[in-house]
């Protein structure tokens, strides 16, 4: 994260990490009083962690410090605080319930016929980045014409794309990961208030490291160069 | 200077903290030598009652005091009565049916409510110390563990009813013999061990994540707490609290969160080489 | 009469072994083998806490420390070697020292057994957390990052002794895996049946007198501890070559788990716990696929009854019924 | 001639209390002695001094002229002494016949372990029990068993800490002539205070009170010493008056 402040002209205070069952943040919230910054970026994740967004706002740190994560709502974390600790919170997930275009509107209504009474809040990304993941290998099976594994894996090289709820989802040959539509958007209400979209965005990161095109086998676990 | 004292309450926080969640577990091990290893779904528990309370439109204030213990103390009996009351004496026998315990409460409890419910955030805002603002709740937190501490002291210390269940929890027999209900006396105590459990989770309710997997962030630390306090109840688990917070907090402020539990769990090791009776097993050995 | 039954049993062992080896290949598609190495895995750790605690009177909380040892010394040395061969000496060797040294502060630091239960879940935690925290840049060990959290996926499998080119299949890992299940049930009956096995077993059922016959007692509870640390290595190394290395094999999860298998399994007997083991984990793997039931509820319950219900376990309880019905 | 085992000036202290104080006592090879004294007068402290079950807080204890204070109870059993306890330690979950063995088989092989442990058996008249579990076995038969599994291995020294606990009139007077014959072919120690047993055995006697050696002489003379009966019965032994002889 460090390196993308400084590419965005920024830079990091400082950078703390937590175990996993860490629940008391009071040193933690203090060191960050002390070190003024300008803003926050969490990037907690489970059970416990939710206990620092909670003392955060419990030293009535939310309206003096604007805080930003790249996790934060994946977990139902927004269910799982009240309005007054989680509302402002910006996040940035590749799709959001509330996100307004003519597919989701399509999609959400036959979800909620089919399920009814209990359809569950779908918040951000994970629930639907699994029903187009399916839909992606159904394309490939499509193209394949069979279901053999192999003759499905090269379909899917040959770039195959989804039109859904979340916009287009592409398979980047190069690197197996998906080029999709990211949105920004801010709590509110234990829901989410999208305000940004960016059509389009590949994974950049990992295309600048590895490209499966050239060295098609290759097995070694590429690591992005982050250094500062 | 505010820096100083800043770092002092969080210290007392974390101790007091740590404090309230092994409170339970050391009446239960403290007094009647059976080891909950199920104590972080009590607390669990208590946290789950104050939230439902809250929900079901009862004041945040009673449903954490009154309505979260009553709850927990009573599944407690229920507890005792099902499966700690044919295991008295077999230790190993009973941590291994309370882990079995802790697993189905696990299982139920996010069967029933699924995996979040909606808390609700700690009340008393916040107040400023200097330059640095922390949580109200947070010191309502150290004053009420210091008020239960000393409540469950008092009792033992001075009722007669707390008098009969130290009675009973040294020599078993000779109580009965003077005609004391021994099989009542552990239930309540199992009870009020699971009740001071189930207040000590509707306490950490607002400042948590209340999730059904919650208990097992805190199973571990209570537990190193009550055994490094060693066999004196109060003294025993109050004195490694306040070893072991202040050592975490203080560790994660100077260094790294990850450093400030290695160093607490490095301290803990330490003791149980040292001292394997706890803290109490060689200092205030006489007191309660 | 009781050597022959023994030995029976040591080659009835083999002989199960033998026909799952060959058979289950044929038979499973590839998912389902993966799963039953995993299953088999799962078993030797089970064999490992039925020798230390059934005969060894050591309840260790933390066998799953010495399992995730063994996977992550695996991982770590067949990154970092030519030829993975070479790195199975390593993924046995620490968990065995790593059981020796924890045995040495736990046996002769006069600690009861409370506390050695403790101390056990205690050490396990303190993996578990330090290998959770490892995932940035620095911590790595030659070639293999540590990975922290998400552990170290790209370990390579196990490849034919001497040609690294060719990595086994997962057929073949699943061969090994019911090869070493079988081959550490059988070491374990001999252990048992000889003098060292014998004295880990009186010293079992009555410390003192063993020490007053002149046998070391500590010496021999560490040695034990030390073998099945080196078991649930090798559990865990098989285990690195059909799933992949995370923090989660040092979790209370496993050693958890792992408990309940034994206990329900039987203590005090080796066969009880590698069946329990199997059955527990498919009853495990059936209660998740049931849509409203969890399965922690049922693994729950089922340890609360057996605690209850049969204390010495499944198998010993089926064995005295049997040798009740026979005349 | 080097006593088999002596203590020198051997002392046992717990906090404020000495259970042993300044105790010297010499046992030769093939001796009989018994140590006696009314309940709480340190005998059975200065036994699990001597099994090194306690550390002694002072003094030294002497195996054949070699220091061996403070040693463990492993290695105070090497040296070829048999140790029963107040207690009755046995195997339970093991036969009569196993127990035994094991007993032997630090010294033989299995075969030679399993003959020796089966005579030893014999010897105690209850070779019929060698298969039974003996967890089941009777308190009588359980004293019979582990007296088995300390002379199996013929140790140099037997030391038995009231080896009649617990045994009816004539039990106790069998046990009395078997320890008479055991002491054929190994010293023997033993701890007691059931007068009837002390009469049967006539042997050598240390009598134990307050943590120190009252009376040590043979048995006849103890068992008239006026001191020894006001020990018994708990007043404080009269002056030192000589008998005549």
């Amino acid at each position: 994260m460090t390196k993308y402040f400084r590419d965005g002209g920024g830079d990091a205070v400082a950078v703390d990490f937590f175990p996993l069952d860490v629940t008391n943040f009071g040193p933690a919230i203090q060191k960050i009083q002390a070190a003024k910054p300008d803003m926050v970026v969490s990037a907690l994740v489970g059970g416990a962690h939710v206990s620092f967004y909670r003392q955060w706002a419990a030293a009535g740190m939310k309206s003096r410090i604007p805080m930003a994560s790249t996790t934060f709502g994946g977990g139902n974390e927004s269910l799982l605080l009240s309005p007054e600790e989680g509302d402002g919170i910006v996040c940035a997930f590749s799709y959001f319930q509330e996100v307004d275009n003519a597919a989701n509107k399509a999609f959400l209504e036959k979800f909620r016929a089919k399920l009814g009474a209990n359809t569950p809040y779908l918040g951000a990304e994970l629930a639907m980045r699994s029903y187009t993941g399916m839909r992606l290998w159904a394309e490939g099976v499509k193209r394949a014409g069979t279901t053999d594994r192999m003759k499905v894996i090269e379909a899917l090289g040959s770039g195959i794309s989804v039109d859904g709820p979340p916009g287009r989802t592409m398979l980047d040959p190069k690197t197996n990961h998906v080029t999709l539509d990211v949105y920004v958007a801010e709590v509110k209400n234990r829901g989410f208030n999208v305000l940004q979209h960016f059509p389009n965005s590949p994974p950049a990161d990992t295309q600048s490291v590895c490209d499966l095109q050239k060295e098609p086998n290759a097995n070694r676990q590429v690591v992005v160069d982050v250094r500062i | 200077m505010d820096l100083v004292l800043a770092t002092g309450i969080q210290a007392l926080s974390g101790i007091a903290t740590l404090l309230l969640i092994s409170l339970g577990l050391a009446i239960v091990f403290g007094m009647m030598r059976v080891i909950n290893l199920a104590h972080g779904e009590f607390l669990m528990l208590g946290a789950y009652s104050a939230i439902l309370a809250v929900q079901a439109g009862i004041n945040l204030w009673v449903a954490m005091l009154v309505v979260a213990p009553l709850c927990v103390g009573l599944f407690g009996v229920v507890v005792e009565r099902l499966v700690i009351r044919r295991l008295y004496g077999r230790m190993v026998d009973t941590m291994l049916a309370t882990w079995g315990l802790s697993l189905a409460l696990i299982g139920a409890v996010t069967m029933i409510f699924g995996n979040t419910v909606a808390g609700f955030s700690a009340p008393l805002g916040s107040v400023q110390i200097g330059a640095y603002s922390t949580s109200g709740y947070g010191l309502f937190l150290i004053a009420a563990t210091m008020v239960l501490l000393a409540a469950v002291w008092a009792v033992l210390r001075f009722t007669p009813a707390g008098l009969i269940a130290r009675g009973t929890m040294q020599n078993a027999g000779m109580a009965a013999a003077l005609g004391v209900p021994t099989e009542r006396v552990y239930a309540l105590s199992f009870a009020a061990g699971a009740a001071v459990s189930g207040l000590a989770g509707a306490l950490i309710a607002p400042m948590s994540g209340v999730v059904p997997t919650m208990g097992t962030a805190y199973i571990a630390r209570s537990f190193i707490t009550v055994i490094t306090g060693g066999a004196a109840m109060l003294a025993g688990t109050s004195s490694a609290a306040g070893l072991l917070g202040s050592v975490n907090t203080l560790g994660t402020f100077v260094t790294t969160p990850v450093l400030g539990e290695v160093l607490m769990l490095a301290v803990a090791i330490l003791l149980l080489r040292l001292l394997p009776q706890g803290i109490t097993g060689r200092f205030f050995r006489r007191s309660l | 009469m009781e050597d022959r039954r023994t030995l029976l049993q040591a080659v009835l062992a083999l002989l199960a072994g033998g026909v799952a080896a060959w058979w289950l290949p044929q038979v499973l598609e590839l998912f389902a083998i993966i799963n039953a190495t995993v299953y088999v895995a799962m078993a030797l750790l089970a064999l490992s806490l039925a020798l230390v605690w059934g005969f060894g009177g050591i309840l260790c909380f933390g066998q799953a420390a010495f399992f995730g040892l063994g996977g992550y010394a695996y991982a770590v040395a067949a990154l970092n070697l030519p030829d993975t061969t070479y790195a199975i000496p390593i993924a046995l060797g620490v968990p065995m020292l790593a059981a020796a040294a924890l045995g040495y502060v736990m046996f002769y630091g006069k600690v009861s057994d409370v506390y050695m239960g403790v101390i056990t879940l205690t050490v396990t935690l303190i993996l578990f957390n330090f290998i959770n925290s490892t995932a940035g840049e620095e911590w790595r060990i030659g070639a293999a990052p540590l990975g922290g959290f998400n552990g170290i996926p790209s370990t390579p499998p196990l490849n034919m002794p001497g040609d690294p080119g060719t990595a086994l299949t997962p057929e073949q890992i699943f061969v090994i895996a019911v090869a070493c299940l079988a081959g550490c049930y059988a070491a374990c009956k001999l252990i048992l049946r000889s003098h060292f096995g014998r004295v880990v077993t009186a010293i079992r059922e009555n410390e003192l007198r063993a020490a007053l016959l002149g046998y070391n007692v500590r010496l021999h509870k560490l040695a034990i501890f030390a073998i099945g640390g080196l078991m649930a290595g090798l559990a865990g190394m098989l285990f690195a070559n059909c799933v992949f290395v995370s923090p989660t094999m040092f979790s209370l999860a496993y050693s958890g788990q792992v408990i309940i298998w034994v206990m329900v399994g039987g203590v005090g007997t080796l066969l009880g716990p590698i069946i329990g083991a199997m059955l527990l984990q498919a009853l495990t793997a059936w209660a998740g696929t049931l849509p409203e039931v969890n399965p922690n509820l049922i693994l729950g319950l089922v340890l609360v009854v057996a605690v209850l219900a049969i204390p010495r376990g499944l198998q010993p309880t089926m064995a005295t019924l049997l040798r009740r019905r026979a005349p | 001639m080097t006593a088999l085992l002596a203590t020198e000036g051997l002392t046992m202290r717990f906090g404020g209390v000495v259970a042993v104080d300044n105790v010297s006592l010499a046992v030769s090879e093939r001796e009989l002695r018994c140590l006696i004294g009314p309940n709480g007068a340190g005998k059975s402290t200065f036994f699990r001094c001597l099994t090194g079950q306690y550390r002694p807080t002072a003094g030294r204890i002497l195996w054949r002229g070699r220091d061996i204070t403070g040693l463990e109870p492993h290695a105070i059993a090497r040296l070829g002494i048999g140790i029963k306890t107040q207690v009755p330690s046995l195997f339970d979950g093991l036969t009569a016949i196993e127990g035994v063995t094991l007993a032997v088989r630090r010294k033989h092989g299995e075969r030679e372990a399993r003959r020796r442990a089966m005579a030893a058996l014999e010897r105690l008249g209850i070779g019929a029990l060698s298969g039974a579990l003996v967890g089941l076995l009777a308190h009588g038969q359980r004293q019979l068993v582990e007296l088995a599994t300390v002379v199996a291995p013929e140790p140099d020294l037997i030391i038995l800490d009231e080896p009649t606990a617990g045994m009816s009139a004539e039990e106790t007077a069998g046990t009395a002539a078997l320890i008479r014959e055991m002491n054929r072919d190994h010293a023997v120690i033993v701890v007691e205070h059931d007068m009837q047993f002390i009469r049967a055995i006539a042997s050598g006697i240390t009598v134990f009170h307050q943590g120190r050696v009252l009376v040590e002489d043979c048995a006849a003379k103890v068992l008239a010493d006026p001191r020894v009966h006001d020990v018994y019965l708990g007043r404080p032994p009269t002056p030192q008056v000589v008998v005549p002889a």
